[in-house]
């Protein structure tokens, strides 16, 4: 599997393997069709299935409606949100229709919608363009919330999402559309709920997504050399989340290091390092440390921004307080 | 086109029906069997029957948070509907829902959504895949008066009127929202003038008028199969209850009340039955009476039904994942 | 001060002093001027002061938008949302405008609005009515979230957040409006910002708010018998948190249980549990514990509802597994 | 009641400096010295500089995203919006919200909101407080053909018109929504006519022509004065770059952007100004310079301001919380 693609591509790919897989797949949002998305992700699916991919009004939660309306029907609608910050305008529709259908219906129908939304900060557009919206999802049973970090887990995941009975928010981040990496052609699923162990290690668990992970990758290098050893997961899903892979993981190294986007309280990080200081206590051998953005809105500024975003000395500096706590 | 003796009997029936079925639910709910808070129709039986009844099975129904007649009308079994408000397992979601979420996809009640106007945006869904199937289903769904001040509402219609779906705003005025007249939150005279905006045809319907109702629903829902979008109908109507079992409505004007249960759509039709169709009183009272045993048997099957199982609070709130029972 | 009023009554109370007490403090929403509110708790305002008590059309985005820019020109309003379920369909405009008009405006506006909110469950009205919406708002930096569990608490707290000049949103949950206790006649001020230690005790601090306190008392009382003191921590505003209260406290007993209504993955139980891990770790002698509902949508049928809860049970059952770790 | 010479020779420097203004942005926003990006207004300035000069200082005005030329008008230093377009801490905002997020509440503009259909229902609350405090304020929000789809525009004008506020929607009907043409989304023939839906006066006006725009406005906003409730103005206009600075606008039809840069509304008020008012080329051509100067100025400004010191991240978080800086 030689083939590199970017993120982005890996994406379309997905589309487009998934139109012509499944005939009850369609898309639809703004500018989705005739343009290809804002983002460009959608290219070329509307020349070849023009009834299958529709351009919508800026109307969210229409477009929300829509796709579980049609999902009860057995439609598999993927539905772009553009900027994951518009999930505040269609969050009902998240949060109180998707999510709960199956359960409505007591488990008579259910809600295989996809929701794809472009998240993160670091492309200079201010508070309404930057949030990581992750948490807002993390606490509503029904929703699966997946956020994957590379152009394999992109396409293999989405394609997964696209077949899953539950609704799934899908995140893109922003910061990732052009990372390049190995691709195989073939359609292929990720499996949902399993988080990725990238590193091996011994000393500390590092758990982080989507781009904080080349921070959580960079500390683990340096810190190679100082002779600690990290270990990395992604747990790709973040909800509901594979427990078990980072329960294990932190039980043998006894420290875990959480990197996350977003502000610090309430984050994810403050579930997994809840979940991991009460399950496995005994195993702890330091504090959890969460390394996240600062409590504020994302400002626009470069200076700004740049300042309330962790970086890898961030990184570093909880890794090294943990082995020496 | 004046409807059939028939017709307008089974009609009778249908009204008849829900409005045992709400008298019933009234009785448990004030006497504390039916637990959490109940929204009753009586006094809006015909603008229910009337969609329903002009609908095919095969249409998908939204009823709203007082819509307990739709839904039965829908041909979920009223049994299952009543135990399913009482609380009980073999309510038709379990006892998962209650009065306010009461779903069916088996014959197309697509369930209310306690959050008003979010069914209204759903049924866009529903409508497309009738398009994208190519099916000749068509969508109807109700809403209040009060639910229109929901921007749901816009973005429903103003995709459905671009695009041309298939579905029936069944607007029910009944004349407020919990105390709030319709005139005092709305800036038009008539609400069905509002699709005027997204040049969408509508009507006017005198909600009580269960002939007026059928023929209104039955022009929008031919629109809608011909591929001409939506249309909106306004149900001019009236809850004789308050707004949930239990309030006492001071909000309402005297005579107010006593006025519009003169318009009774069940006596309407009852002496157009008896005028017209030579119908006897007691032929009439008797088809009362087996509406009354139904509803009877209705209530003793919910009485008699088991409460769920606590586990299964846990069941059913993913399709592929099971959620972790810690207790 | 020996006067009892309800928690209603007491929250009633405020409107009215504060009405009374400043001429740019005004009520708006669905059913709250001359009904006096879907819970009656808005009464006698419109009756008083019909100008500054509006019935709203069911638009709560234009209720919160409404209210933002009124309080950015001066006025002072106190919406009212009927069941907190609802922040859904408004949520936008607590997380992009309301929370953010401070930051926006670089410091020249600010944005003293009240959204009153009926939260929680325990009156069987289903999942689109009894959920606890609170860690939906508390990763949104510009936010007060407020939580009080006594009519003393409900009256004084509302009145610091009426005259406060960041957005609050009020919660008040359904199952203590008929709690009585005893509230002051005249207007006083709660410090914000402040947790309550509501009961002295070395060995467990049990964190908890509004109806779970119950609970943590009735655990209290229980273990006091096995010689075990448990002390309650109240944080009344959940969000920016007391962390102080909080820290000291289990640094003390070393020891900390969560009780909270809601689900258990990202409630806030995480956050606390998660920052007691990170910032005093040394001082825990057993696992934090979070005692929640389960994770998922809270079912109509009593039998259902009532399982999903936390009880008295859960909270014995973590204190002793606390204890005897 | 034309416009007077004078009247209209500053409505042209206006215009004029809206352009000088979008121009410099747009290069420095090209050659990476901007960041994040950028929505241009050029050929939009007669629907800006006309709503905003029919308006008073102490009328409140939300200006949209692609506002900067209403922004400047409202009287915000010119040099502080675009050191706030270049992230400088010489910004009116210190950085903290870029070409998009521009709010001085001295001058009252009241700034966007880069959630679409926001600063529509915030629009409802200067205008609920003009009626509270008893002055006499106009609220007039921009918003164009896109936005009218959220639902917010729903509730934002069902309660303006229920409760006559002094608002007037300032529609810009610049044809497209990103690449979305408005007939695509809408299912008007002309978008004002969605106001008729709530029995709220609206007008189709000439958005390049700037008479017809202070005109407009001006009817509008003495209505909001007296009481008489809220105005939909649809200016038709266009814009001639793409939705953002870059975006190579590749789904409009061949011709359709030539066409429109002929009605120019510069050029069509210079020609005014010369044919019916005598101006000479050269006088025009002198202020057309002037207004150079002036805008070259404000990117020197912006150029020269510092960035801001990254601990302001943390500054007006909360005004009675300061927030941790753990860093
Ligand atoms: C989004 C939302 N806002 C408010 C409510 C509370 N609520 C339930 S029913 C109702 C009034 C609805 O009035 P209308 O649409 O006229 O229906 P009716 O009750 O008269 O049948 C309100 C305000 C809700 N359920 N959802
Ligand atoms: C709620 C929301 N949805 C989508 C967007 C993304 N977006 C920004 S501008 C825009 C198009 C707006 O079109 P229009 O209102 O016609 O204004 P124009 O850009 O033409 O001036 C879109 C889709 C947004 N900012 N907010
Ligand atoms: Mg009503
Ligand atoms: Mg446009």
């Amino acid at each position: 599997m030689a083939r590199k693609l970017s993120y982005a591509k890996a994406i379309n790919e997905a589309l487009h393997q998934e139109m012509e897989h499944d005939p009850s797949v369609f898309i639809l949002g703004e500018d989705v069709a005739r343009m290809g998305g804002d983002f460009g992700i959608t290219q070329g699916i509307w020349h070849k299935w023009p009834d299958r991919a529709r351009d919508t009004a800026l109307s969210e939660s229409a477009i929300i409606g829509l796709s579980v309306g049609s999902a009860v029907c057995g439609l598999r609608p993927v539905a772009e949100l553009m900027f994951a910050d518009f999930v505040t305008v269609c969050y009902d529709q998240l949060v109180n229709n998707a999510a709960k259908i199956h359960f409505m219906y007591g488990g008579e129908a259910s809600c295989p919608i996809v929701v794809r939304a472009v998240t993160g900060s670091g492309i200079r557009c201010a508070y309404h363009h930057s949030q990581s919206i992750e948490p807002w999802l993390m606490n509503i049973p029904g929703l699966i919330i997946v956020a994957p970090a590379t152009p394999y887990e992109a396409k293999g995941m989405l394609i997964s999402a696209i077949r899953n009975n539950d609704p799934v928010v899908f995140l893109e981040h922003k910061l990732l559309y052009n990372r390049k990496g190995e691709v195989p052609v073939e359609p292929y699923e990720i499996e949902l709920f399993k988080a990725e162990i990238e590193r091996k290690g011994d000393d500390i668990t590092i758990v982080a997504t989507m781009r904080m992970l080349d921070l959580a990758h960079a500390a683990a290098k340096e810190l190679e050399n100082e002779g600690v050893g990290v270990e990395i997961i992604d747990p790709r899903t973040l909800f509901p989340l594979d427990k078990r892979t980072i329960i294990e993981s932190v039980a043998k190294t006894g420290r875990l290091v959480v990197v996350q986007e977003g502000p610090k309280v309430m984050g994810f990080g403050a579930e997994i390092g809840a979940m991991v200081s009460e399950e496995i206590f005994e195993y702890l051998r330091a504090p959890i440390k969460r390394v996240t953005s600062l409590d504020v809105p994302i400002a626009f500024s470069p200076e700004l921004e740049d300042y309330v975003n962790p970086t890898m000395d961030h990184v570093l500096a909880a890794c090294r307080s943990v082995m020496s706590f | 086109m004046a409807l059939t003796k028939k017709r307008l009997l089974e009609l009778y029936c249908d009204m008849v029906s829900i409005r045992k079925f709400e008298e019933a639910v009234e009785n448990y709910s004030k006497n504390g069997t039916i637990p959490g808070f109940i929204h009753l129709s009586i006094g809006q039986e015909a603008a229910q029957a009337g969609v329903v009844g002009a609908l095919k099975k095969t249409d998908y129904k939204f009823p709203d948070h007082r819509g307990h007649g739709a839904i039965c009308l829908c041909g979920t079994e009223k049994k299952r509907v009543m135990a399913e408000i009482f609380g009980k397992v073999d309510g038709i979601n379990g006892g998962r829902g209650g009065s306010m979420h009461i779903n069916d996809l088996s014959c197309r009640n697509m369930g209310f959504n306690g959050i008003q106007g979010s069914t209204v945006v759903t049924a866009l869904g529903t409508a497309f895949a009738s398009t994208y199937k190519k099916t000749d289903a068509v969508t109807a769904v109700f809403m209040g008066d009060g639910t229109l001040g929901e921007g749901t509402c816009h973005e429903s219609m103003n995709m459905a009127a671009t695009w041309k779906l298939p579905i029936i705003y069944c607007l029910l005025n009944n004349q407020y929202a919990i105390s709030t007249h319709y005139t005092e939150s709305h800036p038009q005279k008539q609400l069905a003038t509002w699709a005027d905006g997204y040049e969408v045809p509508n009507e006017v319907v005198d909600g009580n008028d269960i002939e007026a109702v059928v023929e209104a629903v039955e022009r929008a829902a031919e629109r809608a199969r011909k591929g001409e979008g939506p249309t909106l109908l306004e149900f001019m109507t009236y809850r004789w209850q308050g707004h949930f079992s239990g309030d006492p409505a001071a909000y309402r004007p005297d005579g107010e009340l006593e006025a519009w249960q003169q318009k009774c759509p069940i006596n309407r039709s009852r002496k157009q039955l008896m005028e017209i169709h030579g119908c006897s009183g007691a032929e009439l009272d008797e088809l009362d009476a087996r509406a009354d045993a139904e509803i009877a048997e209705a209530v003793q099957f919910a009485l008699d039904s088991p409460w769920p199982d606590p586990k299964n609070a846990l069941k059913h709130v993913y399709a592929t994942v099971q959620v972790e029972d810690w207790k």
